[in-house]
């Protein structure tokens, strides 16, 4: 049976960029790009808690749908959604203060959706070969996003965002042509050597020091974009320099798409190579990730910088989170995936409000939100406290689930040094943002309004959260069953 | 094409691209570089193309062209289209590795290239996988440019050089990965590349210059 | 409850109540005469306690019922001491009220009262008696406690009665080493807890040295007099457990008859004059130590005391 | 201790605001009887268990009660009770935000929640829960600098503290959801070294939210700079969450242990203990020196709770179930004295817009209610006869000299040592709740703010008389928790059958001589006391003289005018320099000299700060070292291309490496 319904989210988000590149930024084109993002979140739905079969495959096997890529789907569609409804705002406030024109509100209304094609692609993917194009096509879409603003700072992000990144992709690329060929000389035959299905059956027989080779290549190769350890340097200062919702889409979601590419590569490197190996990796690479990312928020000056680094933190744990390869484990590690993606798109939205009021990202010049307007401190604040892993949100879900699943994995060691480093993490962000929004206002200023629609999104994000966090059913059904796919 | 003529082939190909960039880390004029660059691509080319004729699929004749085409032709253009731009002088200035120690750097990464691929060989001795350390070694070889050059277009250079490698190994090893995923991989370098390109000219307009260690105001 | 229990209990408060400023003449009237003076004579304090009560009684302006009350504490908490102490007899029914660490709170509390009446008038005397006597007491309380404890593990109770039977029952208890030592740490503490010398000197008004007359500078009349009284039946009532842990001889252990009680009266009598007529001895060779030097002397005592305890476990064990 | 310019009355000068605080204050007081009567209910066996599975997913809450939840229940409703009443007065004068009054009974909820918790990740989510709504309240005045420090210092510590116990309790559960009623079968097949783990990391976990040293050093903070009510139920209820967790898991859930078990929490126990007391003697803040005072009983409690290990690790469960009675008989006693006293301080603080000592005075006069109030309180808290802590103490004593460990010699030598440390702490104990009623109430008022001072208003006098009322019940009344207590023990010494100590008029221990009577003592000495003051007035009469006022002797020199009054810092200073190694205070000496010669002096600054030493000796130095480290990375992040690069081709060489 032919699912061809499996492009459509593809396709939307295409035909949005179409039509933005060709009448540039009116009322339709915001339209058009919510409304992509929005059927993506809605197929997501459709796939994961429609009627037929949870796994369906296209064009050979080159395209799959299953519960994960239905999770990562929803979460794309949601954190889309949510951008691109505050990036209406975003944009109309640049314009109306001259700091973009309107070829650059176009090609920005035209990367967007071209921004979540190629993540849904990379979700979408069943084939280790398009989801690398797919990855590096997230790099090329997002370069002059993160370069959106010209000014000479964004020019150096987005300069060192290219550079590292295709650096690291590269790699991954070597990873990919060295696993085909293991593939290949294990019997598989070249058309579908590097469909991931293909892969996993094949492992027991490809070569061992090859795969070894390949899989190291690839943990680096695609870490790179999950923001891991050593090819993390990108991040802080792509994440800092891009507009505000743009910040939101790579911090939130981009980092853990490219994450969910290592946990189906775990799974082929697991068969392959036994557990060892893999675990190893993940447990080095995510605890120096971790170390990194909480060593550079403690003196974090920059907010925009400190929730980069509190993504780069995120992404360490669940990469030390995956090494304990249960379901359970992947459970906690969707589930952190969710509530970051919730709790730092709405922190990023906010503190692009926060930007474009002060016209600084400096945490001394942010200070007093609380005073100067009580509903964005209120969500911000709230944010916070799904940001560090607090009940009754998702985070929390999450970490109580990769906890219980090292306790279950003997893992207990790496688990204590990982969170006692999400402990120095924690510190840093309610001494930073705690301090931010409650300490006293220095700037003189009347209360500040922003649109409802930031609002709405701010607490659509949130209750999400809540949702997610506190009440099982359906979506826990839908997570453990994403998490059973990758998992041993 | 005898199988003794097409080992030579192959042979040459491999000498000719491992040549090309240790002239490349070599020669510190960007012109030369990028003729070198142009050259490693027909290389790289040369390989699906050589293996074409010999295995008679026209498949990888046509896939061997193009990327003759792409790495020969339109990547060292869009480069030199930048270095026509800049000003700033047409010389990698202060690498951070003068030329003596980069190229003692360059021999042992072409013994690292051997060690590592060694493996590979074990598996399957055919002329094409002799070839691959070398191809290894390319790779290697465009990670030092990658690292040790300071100016945007020399980074540039090392990456291409990189890829090149890694096509070269995906060539000689498997005989290219699948049409599809070799067509869009060399739509995304293209992309970068051009992406890189524009990058740099609007560096040289904001900064006068491309020093990459001009680009050290994001950090902590 | 029995009847001569009950008897017994009477006889040691209203014995103590009266004999209270008694001790004092006489610990004056020791070191007048070891001083070569003549002295006023042992009933002096009785005279003076006449006098006082005599008088108007006065309150300083801006203070508070904390003033007022704080003698009565100080009275009460003595007389339930004496209650529970057993001078007299063993058999007391009181002692199943309270064992020593009641003793030694309900003293405690007396003098807390006082240090709050000092605070209250507000003073510098005042307070600075009252900073001091905080910080001796905060140090006493250890003390007293190891050394009761020491005391209390041969007898298996903390109840005094059955310490001192414990002590009459064995005879030589002051010998062993736990017997000795904790003696030797409950007299320090009972003399820095009446305000004796080395620690306090009774007869002192310099601002630089005076403990306990700084926190009752404002008393004067009945209240004063009430004072004066108490501190005189602490003295007995301590340094009497003191003796009778010493040398139990005598006291009454159960035969309740007239005739013991009397014995136990006179042993007890003649004890506390004793031991009185030592510490005053003692009082007329020593000088008052630095107020800083206090806590030396403390914690000396206190390190006696746990050596009493450790050598308790060691020795006392077999014992049990 | 830090701030001695007098704050602005801020207390008055917000005008009343409407119902909002009889509606908060109603739903605490509803919020405290619901405590109670689930704890009526557990403690006679009534709750039975119930399992959510569809609210936190993957993982599902369970809950059931027993008695040790049930005693828990019971205070915490009591607590809340008064807390509540205290609070409709209360919030009519304070500036804090509408958001944070309402975490006052949801915080009060998630304790009940934390309580009726039946398994390990229902407890951690209560327990995190609770966290987050203490964390918000205690921002209540979030303006403060000082406030958002002591949040800061509260979030890092409550959360190492969760962590901790999250680790443990998922060991002692083996990562599943554990079921309370299992585990205590399970945990027994754990291999001895991660027992030795769960009891390490939970220890220190509950520890944290106990105050216990070293992990004490949020409290004093946090109590002091939350409002009133809050620094009530976070000492009182919160901090006894900590012995809950303790007693939970440590006790009941992990069982009999090695015997080193019973010897940290002992000498933790006994170090928080007399730290407490020492900084709680030398402090000046009145509620810092309330929070110091939570930590010294705390440590007391925890003594009590490592002796009851100890003993029952040597078979003596009679005196093991005495020290265990002991140990909760404190916990009720703090419970009900802390809350009054922090209430009260609340009262001062709303009065008169103070909280350092030094400046009070006087209202005694004043505030004569209050005061009394905080007398009731202070006794209780000084652990003297009569007092609240009596009873507990005296227990505890009496555990101690019974106890008789065989063999062990240096167990024979610890014992002493923890009477003296307990004896040391009542002293200290004692001289500070001394300080803060002598030198804060009594005496003349030492700064405008305690001179006008008035009344508080009637709901905040009702709350204080629910907890004098409380206090007095500890007091006097040890009877009334027989009960209670007698079926705590069946739950925590399962399968061992002891008499506890009896609790009557008379508090006995059965098969060992001692006892005492605090009706009595109290009876007796109030009569006495009565039968002294009429004495002294019918001596007066005789006289016909009536009584005069006269002023104070001021050595012939005047009216002595307040400053020459001894203040906090003043009174303690003997005990202070006594304490010096300990203590460290910082002194600070600035002598100015004369422009024309260095050799003469125009004026010389003195300043000596009691800072806490703990602080200072341990988390200084490893915040240093953590800044030391994070600056390394930093430094290495220089923004350099060149280096990210090179950073990636090590990546990819190490790779290589590993490969072979």
């Amino acid at each position: 049976m032919n699912h061809i319904d499996l492009i459509i989210p593809v396709i939307a988000p295409l035909l949005a960029a179409a039509i933005s590149l060709s009448v540039g930024w009116r009322t339709v084109t915001k339209w058009a790009n919510s409304l992509a993002a929005v059927t993506i979140l809605g197929t997501g739905l459709l796939f994961a808690f429609g009627t037929r079969s949870r796994h369906v495959e296209l064009f050979g096997g080159l395209l799959r749908s299953d519960p994960l890529s239905s999770l990562l789907l929803i979460a794309i569609g949601a954190v889309g959604s949510l951008v691109t409804v505050s990036s209406v705002d975003y944009i109309e406030r640049e314009l109306s203060v001259g700091a973009t024109d309107r070829s650059d509100a176009r090609q920005y209304a035209t990367l967007v959706p071209l921004f979540l094609t190629t993540m849904v692609l990379v979700v979408l993917s069943n084939n280790l070969g398009l989801i690398w194009i797919a990855i590096e096509a997230t790099t090329i879409t997002t370069a002059f996003l993160v370069g959106h603003h010209r000014t000479r700072l964004s020019l150096e992000a987005t300069w060192k965002y290219v550079v590292i990144c295709s650096f690291g992709i590269t790699l991954a690329f070597l990873g990919t042509v060295l696993l085909y060929f293991a593939s290949v000389h294990s019997g598989s035959s070249p058309a579908d050597a590097l469909n991931l299905n293909t892969l996993v059956r094949r492992a027991g027989r490809m070569d061992k020091t090859v795969t070894r080779l390949a899989m190291g290549m690839l943990l680096i190769g695609f870490g790179t974009k999950a923001g891991l350890f050593p090819f993390h340097t990108w991040l802080a200062d792509a994440h800092s320099q891009a507009p505000a919702p743009i910040s939101g889409l790579m911090s939130g979601i981009l980092l853990s798409v490219a994450f969910t590419v290592v946990l189906r590569l775990k799974v082929v490197g697991d068969a392959a190579l036994g557990v060892g190996y893999v675990r190893n990796s993940l447990l080095i690479v995510g605890i120096a990730t971790l170390t990194i990312a909480v060593s550079l928020m403690v003196s974090q000056r920059d907010l925009k910088r400190l929730l980069a680094y509190s993504s780069l933190e995120q992404m360490g744990f669940i990469a030390v989170a995956s090494a304990a390869g249960t379901e359970l484990a992947f459970v906690g590690v969707l589930m952190v995936i969710v509530g970051n993606a919730l709790a730092k798109t709405v922190l990023f939205i906010a503190s692009g409000q926060l930007q474009s009021i002060r016209h600084s990202t400096l945490l001394e010049d942010l200070n007093g939100v609380m005073e100067s307007s009580r509903l964005l401190g209120v969500s911000m604040m709230i944010g916070l406290v799904g940001l560090v892993g607090l009940p009754p949100f998702a985070l929390f879900v999450g970490e109580l689930s990769i906890a219980r699943a090292m306790v279950n994995a003997n893992l207990v060691l790496p688990l204590l040094v990982t969170l006692l480093l999400l402990l120095v993490g924690f510190v840093s962000l309610i001494r930073h943002l705690g301090g931010m929004l409650l300490g006293p206002r220095t700037a003189d200023e009347a209360t500040w309004k922003a649109r409802p629609s930031v609002y709405v999104a701010l607490t659509l994000g949130l209750s999400a959260s809540l949702f997610v966090g506190l009440v099982g059913s359906p979506f826990s059904n839908l997570v453990s069953s994403a998490a059973a796919v990758v998992a041993r | 094409m005898s199988a003794s003529e097409f080992t030579t082939l192959l042979d040459l190909v491999a000498s000719v691209l491992l040549l090309s960039s240790v002239i490349i880390v070599w020669r510190r004029d960007y012109g030369a570089m990028i003729k070198l660059l142009a050259v490693q691509g027909v290389a790289v080319g040369g390989i699906p193309l050589v293996s074409g004729i010999y295995l008679k699929d026209l498949q990888l004749v046509v896939v061997g062209m193009m990327v003759i085409l792409l790495r020969g032709g339109v990547l060292p253009w869009v480069l030199s289209r930048r270095l026509a731009d800049e000003t700033a002088g047409s010389r990698e200035t202060k690498p951070l590795v003068n030329t003596t120690s980069a190229l003692f750097v360059t021999a042992l990464l072409v013994m690292v290239g051997y060690l590592v691929t060694h493996p590979m060989l074990r598996r399957a001795s055919t002329p094409e996988t002799r070839a691959i350390p070398a191809a290894f070694a390319v790779i290697l070889i465009g990670v030092f440019l990658l690292v040790s050059r300071k100016r945007a277009l020399s980074q540039g250079i090392g990456f291409l050089v990189m890829d090149n490698g890694i096509d070269a190994v995906a060539f000689l090893a498997t005989l290219g990965v699948p049409a599809i995923i070799e067509i869009g991989a060399s739509f995304d370098l293209l992309l970068v590349l051009a992406i890189l390109v524009i990058l740099t000219g609007r560096m040289h307009a904001k900064f006068k210059d491309t020093d990459l260690d001009a680009l050290s105001e994001l950090r902590d | 409850m029995s009847v001569p229990s009950v008897t017994g209990t009477l006889v040691q408060i209203v014995g103590a109540a009266a004999a209270g400023p008694l001790l004092i003449g006489w610990t004056r009237q020791v070191r007048a005469k070891l001083e070569g003076r003549q002295g006023a004579g042992v009933l002096q304090p009785y005279r003076d306690l006449r006098k006082q009560f005599g008088r108007q009684s006065i309150d300083p302006i801006g203070t508070t019922m904390v003033f007022a009350v704080a003698p009565s504490i100080m009275a009460a908490t003595t007389l339930m001491a004496a209650a529970l102490v057993p001078l007299v007899t063993v058999i007391s029914p009181a002692d199943r009220i309270g064992d020593m660490f009641a003793v030694v709170g309900l003293l405690l509390l007396g003098t807390v009262s006082l240090v709050l009446a000092g605070l209250d008038t507000g003073t510098a005397f005042g307070g600075m008696g009252a900073s001091r006597m905080t910080t001796i007491l905060a140090l006493v309380e250890p003390t007293l406690l190891v050394a009761v404890f020491a005391l209390s593990i041969p007898a298996g109770s903390t109840n005094l009665a059955g310490m001192v039977a414990n002590a009459a029952r064995r005879g030589d208890l002051v010998l062993s080493p736990t017997g000795a030592l904790a003696v030797i740490a409950l007299l320090i503490v009972v003399l820095a807890e009446t305000g004796r010398l080395p620690f306090d000197n009774p007869t002192t008004h310099l601002e630089l040295t005076m403990v306990h007359e700084a926190m009752i500078l404002e008393y004067s009349g009945p209240r004063l007099a009430i004072l004066e009284w108490s501190s005189g039946v602490r003295l007995l009532v301590l340094t009497g457990l003191c003796a009778n842990l010493i040398l139990p001889w005598g006291i009454e252990r159960g035969t309740g008859s007239v005739l013991s009680l009397c014995v136990a009266t006179a042993a007890i009598a003649l004890k506390v004059g004793v031991l009185n007529g030592l510490v005053a001895s003692f009082e007329v060779v020593v000088a008052k130590v630095r107020l800083f030097k206090v806590p030396e002397l403390l914690a000396g005592s206190f390190l006696i005391g746990l050596l009493a305890v450790t050598a308790s476990y060691f020795v006392g064990s077999q014992g049990r | 201790m830090t701030d001695l310019q007098s704050r602005p009355v801020e207390a008055h000068r917000k005008e009343p605001r409407g119902s909002r605080p009889l509606l908060v204050g109603t739903s605490t007081i509803l919020v405290g009887g619901l405590s109670i009567v689930l704890g009526i209910a557990a403690m006679s066996g009534g709750i039975a268990s119930v399992s959510i599975s569809w609210l936190l997913p993957f993982s599902g809450l369970q809950f059931s009660a027993d008695s040790t939840s049930g005693l828990f229940l019971l205070m915490n409703g009591a607590v809340g009770i008064a807390v509540g009443t205290y609070s409709i007065g209360y919030y009519r004068h304070s500036h804090s935000g509408t958001f944070s009054l309402m975490m006052l009974p949801l915080f009060l909820l998630t304790v009940i929640a934390v309580l009726l918790a039946g398994s390990v990740t229902t407890l951690l989510l209560m327990w995190e829960l609770m966290a987050v709504s203490s964390m918000l309240l205690l921002l209540t005045e979030y303006r403060k600098k000082e406030v958002r420090d002591a949040a800061q210092w509260y979030g890092a510590l409550t959360q190492l503290g969760f962590l901790a116990i999250l680790v443990g309790t998922l060991i002692m559960s083996g990562g599943s959801a554990g079921v309370f009623s299992t585990l205590a079968i399970t945990s027994h097949h754990l291999s001895e070294s991660l027992r030795d783990l769960v009891f390490v990391l939970t220890f220190i976990g509950f520890g944290s939210k106990a105050g216990l040293v070293p992990l004490h050093v949020w409290l004093p903070r946090a109590h002091a700079e939350a409002p009133g009510p809050v620094s009530a139920v976070m000492s009182a209820v919160m901090a006894a969450m900590g012995i809950y967790g303790i007693m939970r898991v440590d006790l009941e859930l992990l069982g009999h242990g090695p015997r080193w078990w019973g010897v940290v929490a002992l000498s933790v126990g006994a170090v928080s203990a007399l730290y407490g007391a020492l900084q709680a003697s030398v402090a000046t803040d009145l509620k810092r020196l309330l929070g110091y005072s939570t930590t010294e009983n705390m440590g007391i409690v925890v003594l009590a709770i490592g002796m009851s290990m100890l003993l029952g690790g040597y078979g003596q469960y009679e005196l093991a179930a005495v020290a265990l009675v002991a140990g909760t008989y404190q916990l009720l006693a703090h419970a009900a004295f802390k809350t009054l006293t922090f209430l009260a301080a609340g009262a001062v603080h709303s009065a008169t817009g103070l909280r350092n000592l030094d400046l009070m005075g006087g209202l005694a006069k004043r505030l004569p209610v209050t005061s009394s109030m905080f007398a009731v309180g202070a006794l209780g808290a000084s652990g003297l006869p009569l007092g609240a802590g009596f009873v507990g103490e005296w227990l505890l004593l009496q555990s101690l000299i019974h106890s008789h460990f065989g063999s062990s010699a240096p167990l024979e030598f610890a014992i002493p040592v923890a009477v003296g440390v307990l004896a040391l702490t009542t002293g200290l104990g004692t001289a500070a709740v001394v300080k803060a009623y002598g030198v804060g109430f009594l005496a003349r008022p030492r700064s405008k703010g305690a001179e006008s001072a008035t009344e508080v208003g009637l709901p905040m006098l009702a709350g204080m008389a629910v907890a004098a009322v409380g206090c007095l019940a500890v007091a006097i009344a040890p009877a009334l928790f027989n009960g209670v207590l007698t079926s705590l023990m069946t739950v925590l010494y399962r399968g061992v059958s002891v008499s506890p100590p009896r609790l009557g008029a008379i508090l006995s221990i059965p098969g060992f001589a001692g006892s005492t009577s605090p009706i009595l003592l109290a009876g007796s000495t109030v009569i006495l006391v009565v039968l002294a003051q009429v004495a002294i007035s019918s001596f007066g009469k005789t006289n016909r003289l009536p009584n005069r006022d006269a002023n104070l002797w001021a050595c012939g020199n005047g009216i002595l005018g307040e400053r020459m009054q001894y203040t906090a810092t003043s009174f303690a200073e003997p005990l202070q320099r006594v304490f010096d190694n300990v203590l460290k205070p910082e002194v600070g000496i600035e002598v100015t000299h004369y422009d024309e010669s260095h050799y003469l002096v125009e004026r010389v600054r003195y300043s000596r700060t009691i800072v806490d030493s703990i602080e200072d000796r341990i988390y200084r130095p490893v915040l240093r070292g953590f800044l030391w480290g994070a600056n390394l990375v930093r430094v290495f992040h220089s923004g350099r291309i060149s280096r990210y690069l090179a950073l990636g081709a090590a990546g990819l060489f190490v790779v290589l490496v590993v490969s072979h």
